[in-house]
């Protein structure tokens, strides 16, 4: 089933490729069947998931690269079901919003999106830490492709920044990967990748270190932790809207999944000791994301300054390390890829009316687009975390989470949430209030039919999570619960064998002393 | 029979031809497609090629069903490595063949000639890797490159082309006189040159300057022929004046012979010495790893830059020779099989393109390619991506593999060449993508002047295979890695 | 489930319908649904107000109006995370029952005025549905039976008086003041949020009556803390020092809004919060003197302002800070249930100050410059009744509603000051009395007396649908004050002996009443003297420096400008283009530009010439061979 | 008799020669000439050590040696000729097209 | 006696090599090659390596030597260095590392040398090189063949007359 959840999306961009690309309006109409197909089988595997079991559900696995014991395993448990959730509910959002905007190459765009759903729902269900690495990876191309390709005048920059950034944070992952395989291989005395038999080897308290550093850093980028950030207001703002939606609501997911899918597992001393700096790092980024935000001049980067403040939250809630922190982590995860989302597609409205992300070209709109001004509005407030949308209920778990572990992180935590309201308001008030000032006031016609389609599920989710969060805290908790109970694991670092005894398969001798 | 000299008679001993068989498949191919190309109209051409992929695939069965064994007075070895030389090499020919034909037709140096020097540098790379002995290795290297300098210069008139031959010619033959010097010493030190032997008693003395002097000689001679660094400088500047199909060949089948010599000397020869070598490889490794790359970075030569990523890449294979492992060993076999693939393929996109009647070398000459031609863009993107080594393509996990290997076997210095390799590995990223971005960039500008696409069918097999066996390593990477981790025999 | 979940549910469908069927409601439909959607909400509220004081005597030991318990309604489970789980509830409890009956009934008259005042807006379906889901924020925040459900109503009651400031938002003013509202409120509600954080962390709940209880037993520090945390909320949504500074712009707004939001209720709701944990804050005094002391400054403060301001609904927004700061005040002085009294009293006669204003603008076509007004009560008969009796209630004068419970809030100072030595907040609060009176004596005589300024304006009085609810709260304002009256037996007061508070007082040595109503009555007498004196026939004495001190309030705004916002904006700008630009992405850029750099190095060794090469070959050979041979 | 070091070093020496020969000449002929000169000085190693170890094989390499040096010398020729016929020069430097 | 020949031939042999590489004329570099063969000829034949000896002078100083000199004279007129050095670093970092470079040559290579043990008998003679080449060397003999085979395509391919398409080119 998980297979199948991953590879739709796959088959989908080969069926499109397959139309010849004059055929536009059938390349978008398979290509949201796909992503359709794949939202069923999503929510299908939501129905079907038990809340009350903590590990991984409906595994399957198979061997990949027997030799080195790298084995094909995907499975599902409470944090990756809410993940996969929101990819699958995004992705049709994505291709939809963007049916006005792409209108060159949309056989190309459309695949491109399709693949990146299959390569981001790879990343979310892999148990193994070489596919997860390769779906991570693989995450990149299509991406750094839709900003390329169908970007903003700096397109180019943007999308090598992108690429070259994250990718170089995470080829480090990598060998930090591999190094904690053959400290397995040599504990265990197998090969393996497999998350789950990763689980029972305890790494020696050095290597943790800077075997956690270098997942870390990784993650780190991807989130973006401040100061790791500067690719993302480039990325953002030259995406086209569809790449701004996916990347925010998704692809910084993927590393804030990680810090809590892996680290627990593989270094949890290194991760209880660094929480305090990553909570701080979180922190600066809560409160610099929010005052940046506050100076932008382009809407689409002020967004994603404001994402480097929400996702500051997610690390703070995470770095807590207790229940209410890592649910409330997860929600805000949830939370940030609809909010922020929407958030993209009300700047696509605007953009694609105008053609202008400037804030300072526009004003008053709200009296010419009352329908989406009032989506805006909606979407604004859950950005800004107002009690009753989505946004609340994780900043307010995050935030309490991390009050109980210190009050200085909570207090310095709430900052964003006044920050957060200034900034976001000020920008509406700049674009949508005050007299018209638009150049072309008779290109802002209101919001057509299918736009408001695509909002739709998003308002519905935005109040749907804000009022009744329980399905989804009731099916994470288990999970959450299980991944913290590592962190109790006693620190069996001393009994560790030294990792230089009997590696690898081979009889040769070591090489390389120092 | 007695001479009238009374000198004893020479009894010539039974030549054990189901060793060599394959070589000798390849080099019979060769002389008969010499041969029948002076009856061969030109319209008719393209049998010779389908003459010899017959050879070729004849030779590979032979390969694939040839008993083990050593023979020839202990000159030659069949094992593990042979045969996968043997496949690679006989890969490697093929796709060589198989990109020449339009690009000859169009440049009217279509002559039986070209396909016989490639099927006999083949051979000759096929011999590296069957080597037992120093001087059959000399001469294997100069049965491989002695086709390549001619291959080099085969675009007779063209000052480049010429150029390249000359600078190609002129550095080897200067290598091989370090490589033969190197052997000299072996030999004197040791008295033999058969490598088992040799590497026998290089352990057995404690410490010999002439042994080390010798095996720093023939790594001058082989390093060159493989393109590390800083025995590398002729490989840009003759692959950027060679023809395209010839330098398709050249950059891979020169790999592979070297790579399979380098594992033959150094984990199997050397192995029980290695403390010697492996920093030194090591530090070479490094230094071809980041001179490779960072030359390629601002490149505006499509070839060129290809050419400074194939020394990047023989940086890569390097990090698995010095970690001498079997792991390792398996690994470099890998790669090779990865880059014999994507390496081909890289080059053989530009046979495709032209400008102005010649080669369309310049990377902007591709731009808005897939617009025209979606499938060949396709194809480069997807090499640009396996070269870069992103997953989920064969780049990939030749490269994890040289890597995990490394880290595995090669502790702290391991541990320091997999991380620079993966550092270097994200500069090649750009210069890789840059291609990418160029091909598929719409609406920058207008196409190129005078650039035309020029399929033939021949290229599109050999491009259409490369691109399967790229894809297939990186999604199902099993079947080949399962193959080359047959070595691991050799290390027991 | 009871009743209770129906009150909220009236305004809730009157909000989807107005919000939804949007332009589709004509003429008065968006109105009518509105208003009607309130009145049944206060219907309900009155009904469950009779079921609470009938229930009562079956529970409750004393008969009477002895008060029952408090009734927790719980409607769902709202979210829960490992110890944390907060069940979605309405607390009904006379408390809740009485500000509840504040909230909709105030609420009722003014959206029935608003059916008059907006009728001639296009986008009035949109403001009749803020203004429902105004009420049912309101409601939830005052029925809220937990206390993060409360926040919930708290931030969305800010929501509104946004949503509601902002109105007209293609005025840049209104705009803008929506957003100063939101962003100072959300200044308070971190503060606040912080203080659930310490409240579930100390006591592992969030349910009021169980903090209720459980605030006894904290200790001092932990408890003062909290306090503090909860009152810095208060002040933010309260309009107390130094949070004031949104609510004299909030008046941007339509004035009914004025009069809802930023007068009867929401403005209130930081009083409410202090009453609703008033165990909590019993057992600091720091945090009680903290909060007398904040409350009478403030009071002080924006009085003083209010007598030079020229736009009467600022005057009337400064003296509604200025009463608030009474309110806590009275909180502060422990006399709790004593705070909701002027409250009610308060929402009475301030809305029906802002009615009328409300009414003054719809006759002068929006103009509310006191200075361009004058001689109205002629023309404006009803009006200008209303707005008088409205100020006399404010200026205290016996009989009216505000003298009797400003009387009791003055008292509790007092009382105050006699069981701690702490005198200030009664001073304090009686000069506040007195400037209280001159202030609104100053804006009667200007707009309804003398002569008109505009001699041009023909104002004409506002229609019936206007006029009724003023008659209603004006009738409220003068006899608001039996609710809390010794003669009428303080039925407010019992009504709300639960309130910790005002068991509390009992205990305190008890003010010499009669003298204090006394000085009370003459105080207050003597400022509508000296303003009536001050400001005759539309004269505005020159007061100097310390006018324009007053004018310029303070220079508190202008402080804050200058002070916090433009260097903060400043900073912001620094951050987003030197340090984010151009350090941290710089370091970034800066490693590209190097690798770049590099590359070309890298390039410039290979020279073309075969020589070179072969040279390059003999140097790496030499060094191989040496590293070999010497190693 | 004359020791194994003496022929050693005459070998090593004229290897060198060979050797700053390619480097220091820029006429192709005699850049040729000099790596015939270096594997001369190899062929008189492998005799060396031949004589050394009593084993004829080095001997026998110079057979080897001396059949590879003649085909690259033919080739090498060849090449020089050709492009002696487009550029009219045996001068190494001027082949200088590619680089970067 | 033997010291006698060994050094007249390595004195010999050491000038022409200087010769060979300093020589303006290539002609005289061929004479000087011409020189050195014949005097390594002379060496080898003190090494009891007669055969090789009589190969290097037929082959070597016979085939090689006249080739060059045939290949000078056909380019004889503008075969002469120019005065003018592109790169004027090269020739003193030529000998400064070539000087490093004997130096680990005589490192290494002296390391090696052992005294001379008596001969085998028949050391050297056409008779046991011919044994060896055709027994133990058999698959080497025959890949000289194929290499030797290459070379004449090489020449073939090379110096065809009837290139096509010929024209200069250049940036």
């Amino acid at each position: 089933m998980l297979s199948a959840l991953i590879f739709l999306p796959l088959a989908g961009a080969a069926c499109v490729l397959l139309l010849p690309r004059e055929r536009e309006e059938a390349i978008r109409w398979v290509g949201l069947a796909s992503s359709g197909l794949t939202l069923l089988l999503g929510a299908a595997l939501f129905a079907a998931f038990d809340p009350s079991f903590g590990g991984m559900q409906f595994t399957e696995s198979a061997a990949w690269l027997p030799a080195l014991g790298v084995g094909y395993s995907v499975g599902i448990d409470g944090i990756s079901l809410l993940l996969v959730l929101l990819t699958v509910v995004i992705f049709p959002i994505a291709l939809v919003g963007s049916w006005g905007s792409i209108t060159q190459g949309v056989k190309a765009f459309t695949a491109a999106v399709l693949a990146l759903e299959c390569a981001v729902l790879g990343t979310f269900l892999s148990l193994d830490l070489i596919l997860f690495y390769v779906f991570w990876e693989a995450v990149l191309i299509p991406m750094a492709f839709l900003i390329a390709l169908w970007g903003g005048p700096n397109r180019r920059y943007a999308a090598i920044k992108f690429f070259l950034y994250t990718m170089a944070a995470s080829v480090l992952m990598l060998v930090a990967i591999v190094s904690v395989h053959i400290v397995a291989a040599a504990q265990l005395g197998e090969r393996t990748f497999a998350l789950e038999r990763l689980a029972d080897v305890s790494l020696p308290p050095a290597s943790q270190w800077w075997i956690f550093a270098a997942f870390a850093v990784a993650f780190a980028v991807k989130v973006p932790v401040w100061p790791l950030h500067t690719w993302l207001p480039d990325a953002h703002t030259e995406a086209p809207t569809a790449g701004s939606v996916v990347l925010a609501a998704i692809l910084l997911k993927m590393g804030t999944y990680g810090f809590v899918r892996f680290a627990p597992v593989l270094t949890p001393d290194a991760l209880v000791a660094a929480a305090p700096l990553i909570a701080g790092l979180a922190i600066v980024g809560i409160v610099y994301g929010a005052a940046v935000s506050w100076a932008q001049t382009d809407l689409k980067r002020l967004i994603a300054f404001s994402s480097v403040s929400h996702l500051g939250f997610v690390m703070l809630g995470i770095a807590s390390l207790n229940l209410q922190g890592m649910q409330g982590g997860l929600i805000q995860m949830v939370s940030h890829g609809i909010s922020t989302g929407a958030l993209f597609l009300v700047v696509g409205v605007l953009y694609d009316r105008t053609h202008s992300r400037q804030i300072s070209d526009y004003g008053g709109v709200a009296a010419l687009m009352p329908r989406f001004a009032v989506v805006f509005t909606i979407v604004l407030l859950s950005s800004a975390a107002l009690p009753g949308t989505n946004g609340f209920v994780g900043e307010f778990l995050v935030l309490l989470g991390a009050f109980r572990v210190s009050a200085w992180w909570g207090a310095l935590g709430v900052l964003g949430v006044v920050g957060s309201a200034a900034y976001l308001l000020w920008a509406y008030q700049q674009v949508m209030h005050g007299p018209p000032r638009a150049k072309h006031p008779e290109r802002l016609v209101d919001l057509s039919r299918r736009e408001l389609l695509v909002f739709a599920p998003l308002v519905a989710a935005i109040f749907l999570i804000g009022l009744y969060p329980r399905p989804l805290l009731d099916r994470s908790e288990a999970a959450v619960g299980v991944t913290l109970a590592r962190l109790q694991r006693p620190s069996v670092a001393a009994a560790c064998t030294p990792p230089q005894a009997g590696l690898g398969l081979t009889a040769l001798p070591k090489r390389c002393q120092p | 029979m007695r001479a009238p000299g009374g000198l004893p008679p020479i009894t010539t001993p039974p030549v054990e031809i189901g060793l060599i068989l394959p070589e000798v498949i390849v080099l019979a191919t060769a002389l008969v497609v010499l041969v029948a190309d002076l009856w061969v109209g030109p319209r008719r051409r393209g049998w010779l090629v389908g003459l010899s992929l017959a050879g070729l695939a004849w030779a590979a069965w032979a390969a694939l069903s040839a008993s083990p064994g050593v023979g020839f007075s202990g000159m030659y070895v069949r094992d593990a490595l042979t045969c996968a030389g043997d496949l690679l090499a006989l890969g490697a020919t093929a796709l060589g063949l198989l990109v020449a034909p339009g690009y000859l037709k169009r440049h009217g140096l279509d002559r039986g000639e070209y396909y016989f020097l490639v099927m006999i540098a083949g051979t000759g790379a096929m011999l590296m890797a069957a080597s037992r002995d120093l001087l059959m290795l000399f001469l294997s290297i100069e049965t491989l490159s002695i086709p390549l300098y001619v291959l080099a210069a085969f675009r007779r008139g063209f000052a480049r082309s010429q150029e390249a031959g000359m600078k190609y010619f002129l550095l080897s033959t200067f290598a091989s006189a370090f490589l033969l010097y190197g052997i000299a010493l072996l030999y004197g030190t040791t008295g033999t040159t058969r490598m088992p032997e040799l590497g026998a008693r290089l352990a057995e003395l404690p410490w010999s300057a002439s042994g080390s002097a010798g095996a720093a000689l023939v790594t001058i001679g082989v390093g060159f022929k493989a393109a590390l660094v800083p025995f590398h400088a002729w490989a840009p500047d003759v692959y950027d004046g060679a023809p395209i199909p010839s330098v398709a060949f050249m950059a891979v089948i020169a790999k592979v012979g070297a790579f399979l010599a380098l594992v033959r000397i150094f984990p199997l020869t050397l192995g029980s010495t290695a403390g010697e070598w492996t920093l030194a490889l090591g530090v070479v490794a490094s230094m071809t790893m980041v001179v490779g790359n960072l030359a390629a970075l601002l490149q505006s030569s499509y070839k060129r830059m290809l050419a400074y990523s194939s020394i990047a890449h023989a940086g890569y294979l390097l990090v698995g020779v010095a970690t001498g492992t079997a792991q390792a060993t398996s690994a470099v076999l890998t790669y090779l099989a990865v880059y014999v693939a994507m390496g081909t393929g890289a080059f053989a996109v530009a046979v495709a393109v032209e400008r102005e009647g010649d080669e369309a070398d310049r990377i902007e000459d591709y731009a808005g390619l897939a617009a025209r031609a979606p499938l060949l863009a396709a194809a480069t993107a997807l090499f640009m991506v396996s070269l870069a080594g992103l997953p989920p393509t064969g780049g990939f996990v030749a490269k994890f593999g040289v890597f995990a290997a490394a880290v595995e076997g090669g502790g702290p210095g391991g541990l320091a060449l997999a991380l620079l390799g993966v550092l270097t590995s994200v500069i090649s990223v750009y210069y890789y993508l840059r291609v990418v971005y160029v091909i598929y960039s719409v609406g920058e500008g207008d196409p190129p002047q005078g650039v035309r696409i020029l399929p033939c069918r021949m290229l599109g097999v050999a491009l259409a295979v490369a691109i399967a066996a790229v894809i297939q390593v990186g999604v199902l990477p099993a079947t080949v890695t399962s193959f080359s981790g047959r070595v691991v025999e050799l290390f027991r | 489930m009871g009743l209770a979940p129906y009150m909220l549910l009236w305004p809730l469908a009157g909000w989807l319908i107005c919000g939804l069927a949007g332009g589709r409601l004509a003429g008065r439909a968006a109105g009518m649904v509105a208003s009607s959607a309130v009145g049944a909400s206060f219907l309900t509220a009155l009904l469950l107000l009779l079921g609470h004081i009938g229930t009562a005597p079956a529970q409750g030991a004393a008969g009477g109006l002895d008060p029952a318990p408090g009734l927790l309604v719980p409607l769902f489970s709202w979210l829960g995370a490992g110890d944390l789980w907060v069940e979605a509830s309405l607390l009904v409890d006379p408390l809740s029952l009485v500000m509840a009956l504040v909230v909709t009934g105030v609420g009722f008259l003014i959206h029935v005025y608003s059916i008059g005042y907006m009728a001639e807006d296009p986008n009035r379906s949109r403001y009749f549905a803020y203004l429902n889901l105004f009420i049912f924020s309101m409601l939830v925040l005052v029925m809220a039976g937990n206390l993060l459900v409360l926040f919930v109503g708290w931030e969305m009651v800010g929501l509104c008086s946004y949503l509601l400031i902002g109105f007209w938002f293609a005025r840049p003013a209104a705009a803008s003041a929506g957003r100063k509202a939101f962003v100072v409120n959300r200044i308070g509600d971190a503060a606040f949020l912080l203080g659930l954080f310490a409240i579930f962390t100390a006591l592992g709940t969030l349910d009021i009556p169980a903090v209720r209880e459980g605030a006894g037993g904290l200790p001092d520090g932990l408890r003062t803390a909290i306090a503090l945390l909860l009152f810095a909320g208060a002040t933010g949504k309260s309009a107390q020092i130094p949070l004031h500074v949104w609510l004299p712009d909030a008046m941007e707004g339509p004035t009914p809004v004025s009069a809802l939001i930023h007068a009867a209720t929401m403005v209130t709701a930081g009083v409410f919060l202090i009453a609703r944990l008033d165990t909590l804050f019993l057992g600091s005094p720091v945090a009680l003197t903290v909060i007398a002391t904040v409350g009478a400054l403030t009071a002080f403060y924006a009085a003083t302002v209010a007598l030079r301001q020229d736009d009467l609904k600022r005057v009337l927004a400064y003296s509604t800070i200025s009463q608030l700061g009474y309110m806590f005040v009275a909180m502060g002085a422990m006399a709790a249930a004593v705070g909701i009294f002027h409250l009610v009293t308060h929402a009475f006669f301030k809305a029906l100050l802002f009615l009328a204003a409300g009414s003054v603008m719809h006759a002068m076509h929006e103009v509310i410059d006191v200075r361009r007004l004058g001689g109205l009560g002629r023309q404006l008969r009803w009006t200008a009744g209303g707005f008088i009796v409205g100020a006399l209630a404010l200026a205290g004068v016996p009989p009216f509603a505000g003298f009797f419970s400003k009387d009791l809030v003055l008292e509790a100072a007092f009382a105050l000051g006699l069981s701690s030595g702490n005198y200030v907040p009664y001073a304090l609060g009686l000069l506040t009395a007195f400037v209280t009176a001159v202030y609104i004596t100053r804006a009667v005589s200007l707009t309804f007396c003398g002569t008109p300024a505009d001699p041009g304006a023909h104002p004409h009085e506002s229609p019936p649908l206007m006029l009724w609810p003023m008659a209603v709260l004006a009738l409220l304002s003068v006899a608001g004050g039996l609710l809390g009256a010794h003669l009428a037996g303080e039925p407010l007061l019992r009504f709300l002996e639960s309130l910790a508070a005002a068991g509390a007082q009992a205990d305190a040595p008890h003010p010499p009443a009669s003298l204090l109503i006394g000085i009370s009555v003459a105080v207050a007498l003597l400022g509508v003297a000296t303003g009536w004196r001050l400001h005759r026939g539309r004269r505005e004495p020159a007061l100097g420096v310390l006018g324009t001190f007053l004018e310029q309030r303070w220079y508190v705004d202008a402080a804050y400008e200058g002070l916090l916002l433009r260097p903060g904006r400043a900073a912001a700008r620094w951050l987003a283009g030197t340090f984010d630009l151009g350090v941290i992405d710089g370091a970034v850029n800066g490693t590209g530009r190097i690798v770049a750099a590099l590359g070309g190095q890298a390039r410039r060794l290979q020279t073309g010439y075969a020589r070179h090469y072969a040279l390059g070959l003999l140097i790496g050979g030499v060094i191989l061979m040496g590293y070999w041979i010497l190693r | 008799m004359v020791p194994a070091s003496a022929y050693l070093f005459l070998s090593a020496l004229l290897f060198t020669l060979g050797v700053i020969g390619v480097l220091i000449r820029r006429n192709a002929l005699i850049i040729f000439m000099s790596i015939e000169l270096m594997l001369n000085s190899v062929n008189l190693a492998f005799v060396t050590f031949a004589r050394q170890h009593g084993s004829i094989e080095g001997q026998v390499v110079v057979f080897f040696v001396l059949v590879v040096a003649a085909v690259e010398v033919v080739v090498g020729l060849a090449l020089v000729v050709e492009i002696f016929r487009w550029r009219e020069t045996v001068n190494i430097d001027d082949v200088d097209l590619l680089r970067g | 006696m033997e010291w006698g020949v060994f050094l007249i031939a390595a004195v010999v042999a050491i000038g022409g090599g200087v010769g060979v590489i300093t020589s303006a004329r290539p002609v005289h570099s061929a004479l000087s090659l011409l020189a050195v063969l014949l005097s390594l000829a002379v060496t080898y034949l003190l090494l009891i390596a007669q055969f090789v000896a009589m190969l290097q002078v037929i082959i070597y100083a016979g085939a090689i030597v006249v080739l060059f000199l045939f290949v000078i004279m056909l380019l004889h007129a503008r075969s002469g260095e120019p005065l003018h050095q592109k790169l004027p670093r090269q020739q003193p970092l030529a000998l400064v590392f070539g000087g490093a470079f004997l130096a680990a040559l005589l490192f290494g290579g002296l390391g090696a040398a052992r005294p001379f043990a008596a001969p085998p008998e028949e050391f050297g003679t056409a008779q046991q090189v011919g044994a060896a080449l055709f027994v133990e060397f058999l698959l080497p003999f025959e890949l000289a063949s194929v290499i030797l085979l290459v070379g004449i395509v090489a020449a073939v391919v090379l110096a065809s007359r009837e290139a096509p398409g010929r024209r200069k080119e250049g940036r």
